[in-house]
């Protein structure tokens, strides 16, 4: 039997489909599931894509951490279940207090659409345990809001803790800014202190199929997978 | 003396403010009763040396107009701390 | 001659008077025409919309009998002009569905809000044909960035384009910018939206069956830009500013609600028809849908939802606030409708429906305020057939040569790199997502942008482009030229055009000396269409791009289409090996007239532009496509502005991203011996491409080149990572390093930006 | 009762604010002196039913608390107005 992931479509998300192709060709069953669902229908873990939930009126997240759907993922992470969020997921896990820290607007004050190179830091995450730690990937961002902010305490609890899971960082011959947004130590992307909730502004399922010329963020959904069917299987 | 000073970015009346209504209809759903005519600006706040309130009050209503405010778009307010 | 029907003011309505009437934008002749028409004075509200119909944002009054000469035909259309957006077939059922709109007037105001609003409207026009939108493009000229104010306008237009298709999920993979000063005060932004559908999804616009009912779905109606497609239609002055409708707000947020609804609402089957409220919103879309149908509507404007209190009906019928579709069904699926529309948050309110008397009629509480024989009031304005007479200036031009002597020629190039219009566009597109959707096989910073259709092998290649130098010199040759660097961009990715929607930028048509600019390059796009099988499926014509201090220079920008079967054999444009071969394909003739050579760097806008050669492009097109299929090269770059030497320094360069440049080794020595080094270099004639390959396959290629009559020159060898782009001619070497020339054409554009004071703009 | 009710939500001090930062500069060279500190946020005007004004603040500040502010980065104010 395969993992069952579930995709949450929120008003205004908008990488809902790409992420259910990532998540199946990785070999899960993906299931797209309304903000107004009351319960997960049975999935084993929880995808909250990218996209514009609410437009990112007020503040991104702001308004989706509110959604019906939320009060089910957070029981589902409280429980130790996989929840993992991509760019306005992440924003949105932030804002929900799934995980600590602000997704506050990139520090060059534009929307940044981009390949950027992220350094693993972590390698028995939920989603990254196809690589090893120090791996560097190159795949795209795009948002407006993704500079990590958390006060002196957290970061350094962050870092302390081993709960940043990707980094931004520089590779040989790249001529724009490594870090595309300001994010307090490059941090791309962490983790909860139980590892079960993962969160970081790339977008894998982007690039994770070779057709497009690299699939360098399929590994993600395969780590996320192996994860799950252990699980299932145990 | 320097003065601490309050400018308030609102989007003109008639206009359309999708982030004002997105907020409005949040605060509706979350059981908030009673809130209306929702709308969603800039706050800015900044020192500005000056000889007096007025002189600072003179100098951010230029600053609005260059800069700080679109004057096809929005409106503006002033406040003046001593 | 219909007989009289019968409307009465609204209450507190003004008078139709001369005065009035003059402020509607309607000449002597086409009030007459209204009048008889109705038999009597029109109502105000009945006014209101003969202005929005009749303006030539609308009617095409001054170029209609112009357009009608393009080419609309062929196997692959699917939907020709006269819906919302052309649609042409692709393998397998698939369809593509493309459009370009301009929104320079409003950009002009309002930056942000314009360039916003009109990439909302342009993905509108194509979800409203069943297609989900999967790319924009967006073609933008402005003023020179050394005026704060060009700035200005420039970071507004460009985060306002990217705000909204950002926030749609609709990667934006192509566009193109230019500078130049006859854009300061008339920015002209244009913005193409490409959707995909099965052709059996396919939706129209055409409103029938008597008792049907119409809703309007989305957001609710307030006072925004009312009279915009008048205001549209005139030059920008000091008064018109002052008439200047209260700006249009876009939401994308609901806009995307708004698409998948409707292709939700399409693909039930539950609806007759559907159209955007784009241009003069209720009005057009109403009329229009029931001209279609040759049948006649009925609206009650009090049903409608406002978002403001008291508006009376000239203003419900004339309002343009975005974000909102009206929709045509049969009584019994209004509930059906209506749910679809709940379940993303929208509302769908019945307001009108189809009757059969052919008068397009407004009810506002119980009162009839306008009652008009609807197929004239889409048809009836009067047309004109303006003077066209080319001015003497312009004849001089033609014959214009540079006086300022050349500098270095090292110098050239790299002044040319920094040249803003030369210059990459990254820090344009990395304001735009192109990543999204997961679909993108060539992002911006190539020749065309290549999507992958979803489930299958194939892709479409996109682009928009627009000499407009060369259309000012030449328009005829200028009209040729852009649909010719259209299709070399397309066919460089080892895609085959497929046809073209075109969006015609020029000042006031009453101007002999611009209506002839229009009727020439007219004429040019419709030669080149026919010589490359791209029929014309739509586009838009944007007049009185002017103010006091003169026209635009004529801009027809041409977005088009292309299919690649193989989306795995998609060709980029840089350089990717050390050692591979590097030739040229087509013949340097060494033009310099109309050059960006000689007016960016010698200051002379002037010379004949290139003939352009339909058959040489055909040719070439070819030998790109069949090249691309066979898996034979590695780059293939078009030449353009700047000629061989700026294509030769882009490919070395590198992508926008790239980690490594690379160096070339090129020997013109044994071609086109009568050239000089400047010609050789600068020259710009089209029909021609460096392309790269293994060393190898260059003599397949060649074979090839020769079996479409196109000449293929070896020139050199891409050299080692970082180096030097090396030219070396007779006993000349120029050699340049490459990382210069990538910081040079990368920093341009941020570097003058960076003395940006506008970083509220919009936000 | 309606009230109108003025929110500033501006960033936390300590907190780096870019566009304050991005704002002083371009007052600066605009030629606008003496001016420092800037931080910028966001203005909500909202109308709110109560009984009073002091229950129109505290409906104010319970929105803060849940939706108009997020407390790791940001502080607000509030002013009811008659
Ligand atoms: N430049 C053009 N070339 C070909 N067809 C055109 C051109 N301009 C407009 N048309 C056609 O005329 C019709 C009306 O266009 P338009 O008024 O721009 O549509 P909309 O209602 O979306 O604004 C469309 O079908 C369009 O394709
Ligand atoms: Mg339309």
């Amino acid at each position: 039997m395969s993992a069952r992931v579930a995709v949450v479509r929120f008003p205004g998300s908008n990488c809902e489909d790409e992420t259910l192709a990532a998540v199946e060709r990785a070999g899960a069953a993906g299931v797209l599931l309304d903000y107004r669902a009351t319960s997960l229908d049975g999935a084993d873990a929880v995808l909250l894509p990218g996209g514009f939930s609410y437009g990112d009126y007020l503040r991104s997240g702001a308004i989706a951490r509110f959604a019906p759907v939320m009060d089910a993922v957070r029981a589902h992470a409280d429980a130790g279940g996989v929840v993992i969020g991509i760019c306005n997921g992440f924003q949105i896990a932030c804002e929900a207090g799934l995980l600590p820290g602000a997704l506050l607007r990139n520090a060059q004050q534009r929307f940044t659409s981009r390949p950027v190179d992220v350094r693993i830091e972590r390698a028995d995450t939920v989603c990254t345990t196809r690589f090893t730690v120090g791996d560097v990937i190159r795949i795209p961002v795009a948002h407006g809001e993704g500079r990590y902010v958390a006060d002196a305490d957290t970061l350094d609890r962050l870092e302390g803790d081993g709960l940043v899971v990707m980094r931004y960082v520089q590779e040989d011959g790249a001529d724009a800014p490594h870090n595309p947004n300001g994010s307090a130590r490059d941090i791309a992307g962490i983790c909860n202190a139980a590892g079960n909730v993962v969160g970081f502004m790339p977008h894998p399922e982007r690039l994770a199929d070779a057709v497009l010329g690299s699939d360098a963020g399929h590994r993600i959904f395969t780590s996320l997978v192996d994860r799950l069917g252990a699980a299932v299987s145990a | 003396m320097t003065f601490r000073v309050q400018v308030r970015v609102i989007p003109r009346p008639g206009l359309l403010d999708p982030q004002g209504q997105a907020v409005e209809h949040a605060l509706g759903s979350l059981g908030f009763a009673g809130v209306g005519s929702v709308r969603v600006g800039k706050a800015i706040e900044l020192s500005i040396d000056a000889a007096s309130a007025d002189e600072a009050r003179a100098a951010a209503r230029a600053m609005c107009d260059r800069l700080l405010a679109n004057p096809v778009t929005e409106d503006y307010a002033i406040e003046v701390e001593a | 001659m219909t007989a009289v029907v019968h409307a009465e003011a609204f209450p507190g309505e003004r008078p139709v008077t001369d005065a009035v009437v003059r402020e509607h934008k309607l000449n002597e002749l086409e009030y007459t025409a209204i009048e008889r028409l109705l038999g009597r004075t029109p109502t105000l509200t009945e006014l209101g919309i003969f202005s929005a119909l009749w303006s030539e944002h609308c009617s095409y009054k001054h170029t209609k009998p112009v357009l009608r000469r393009f080419p609309t035909e062929g196997p692959q259309v699917v939907q020709g002009p006269g819906e919302n957006a052309g649609v042409l077939r692709l393998p397998d059922g698939w369809a593509v569905a493309f459009k370009i709109e301009s929104h320079n007037h409003p950009s002009a105001v309002e930056p942000y809000q314009g360039a916003a609003t009109g990439v909302g409207g342009i993905l509108r026009d194509v979800f409203t044909m069943g297609a989900r939108p999967v790319a924009v493009l967006n073609s933008l000229r402005l003023g020179p960035l050394d005026d704060p104010r060009n700035r200005y306008l420039f970071a507004g237009i460009v985060k306002g384009v990217g705000d909204y298709g950002n926030c749609m999920g609709v990667p934006t993979l192509g566009g193109e910018v230019s500078f130049s000063s006859c854009y300061s005060g008339n920015p002209l932004v244009n913005a193409m939206a490409v959707g995909i559908l099965r052709e059996t999804d396919l939706a129209t616009a055409r409103a029938h069956g008597v008792g049907n009912v119409l809703l309007t779905v989305g957001a609710s109606t307030g006072r925004d830009g009312i009279h915009g497609a008048s205001f549209a239609s005139e030059d920008l002055t000091a008064e018109s500013e002052k008439r200047r409708p209260q700006v249009q707000v876009g939401d994308p947020f609901t806009e995307k609600l708004l698409l998948e609804a409707s292709l939700e609402l399409i693909t039930s089957g539950q609806i007759v028809a559907i159209q955007d409220m784009g241009a003069a919103g209720l009005t057009s879309s109403s009329a229009e849908m029931a001209a279609r149908g040759g049948v006649g509507v009925e609206l009650d404007t009090s049903l409608v939802p406002t978002r403001e209190p008291g508006m009376t009906p000239y203003e419900i019928m004339l309002s343009e606030s975005q974000e909102r579709m009206l929709v045509v069904a049969e009584p019994h699926q209004v509930e059906r409708i209506q749910a679809i529309c709940r379940k993303w948050e929208l509302d769908a309110t019945p307001v009108g429906r189809v009757t059969d008397d052919g008068i397009f009629r407004v009810i506002h509480d119980g009162r009839t305020v306008a009652a008009i024989p609807g197929a004239e009031l889409v048809d009836g304005c009067p047309m004109y057939a303006p003077p066209a007479e080319e001015s003497p200036k312009a004849r001089q031009r033609r014959s214009l040569v540079p006086v300022k002597a050349a500098p270095d020629l090292h110098l050239v190039l790299e002044q040319l790199l920094d040249a803003p219009t030369i210059a990459s566009k990254r820090w344009v597109f990395e304001q735009y997502d192109s990543t999204v959707r997961a679909g993108s096989a060539i992002l911006p910073g190539g020749d065309a942008g290549v999507l992958r259709v979803p489930g299958t092998r194939f892709g479409v290649a996109m682009t928009v482009d627009c000499n407009a130098r060369h259309v000012l010199l030449d328009p005829y040759e200028g009209g040729k030229g852009a649909v010719a660097e259209a299709a070399r961009n397309i066919a460089c990715t080892g895609a085959r055009p497929l046809g073209i929607t075109d969006c015609l930028n020029f000042g006031n048509p009453q101007v002999p000396a611009i209506f002839h600019q229009f009727v020439e390059a007219c004429r040019g796009i419709a030669e080149a269409c026919i010589a490359f099988d791209t029929p014309v499926t739509g586009g838009n014509v944007s007049l009185y791009n002017q103010n006091p201090d003169g026209a635009i220079d004529p801009t027809p920008t041409i977005g088009m289409v292309g299919l690649i079967d193989n989306i795995t054999l998609a060709v980029p444009s840089h350089f990717r090996h050390e050692g591979d071969a590097i030739l040229l394909l087509g013949t340097p003739k060494g033009h310099l007239g109309g050059s960006a050579y000689w007016a960016e760097v010698l200051d002379c806008v002037g010379g004949p532009p290139p003939p352009v050669d339909l058959a040489a492009e055909r040719g070439l097109q070819e030998t790109l496509i069949a090249a691309a299929a066979s898996g034979l090269l590695m780059s293939a770059h078009d030449l353009s502005e700047g000629g061989l030497a700026v294509a030769l320094g882009e490919c070395c360069i590198g992508g926008p991203w790239a980690t490594t440049t690379f160096g070339c080794d090129v020997e013109l020595g044994q071609h086109a011996d009568q050239l000089t080094d400047e010609q050789w270099l600068f020259g710009e004639e089209g029909a021609r491409a460096v392309v790269s390959c293994s060393p190898q396959h260059v003599a397949e290629l060649q074979r090839l080149a020769a079996s479409h009559a196109i000449p293929c020159h070896y020139l050199g060898l891409v050299a080692a990572p970082d180096g030097e782009m090396r030219v070396r001619r007779r006993e000349r070497v120029y050699a340049w390093p490459v990382r210069r020339l990538r910081k040079l054409h990368l920093d341009a554009i941020p570097r003058r930006m960076a003395a940006d004071t506008t970083v509220i703009a919009g936000s």
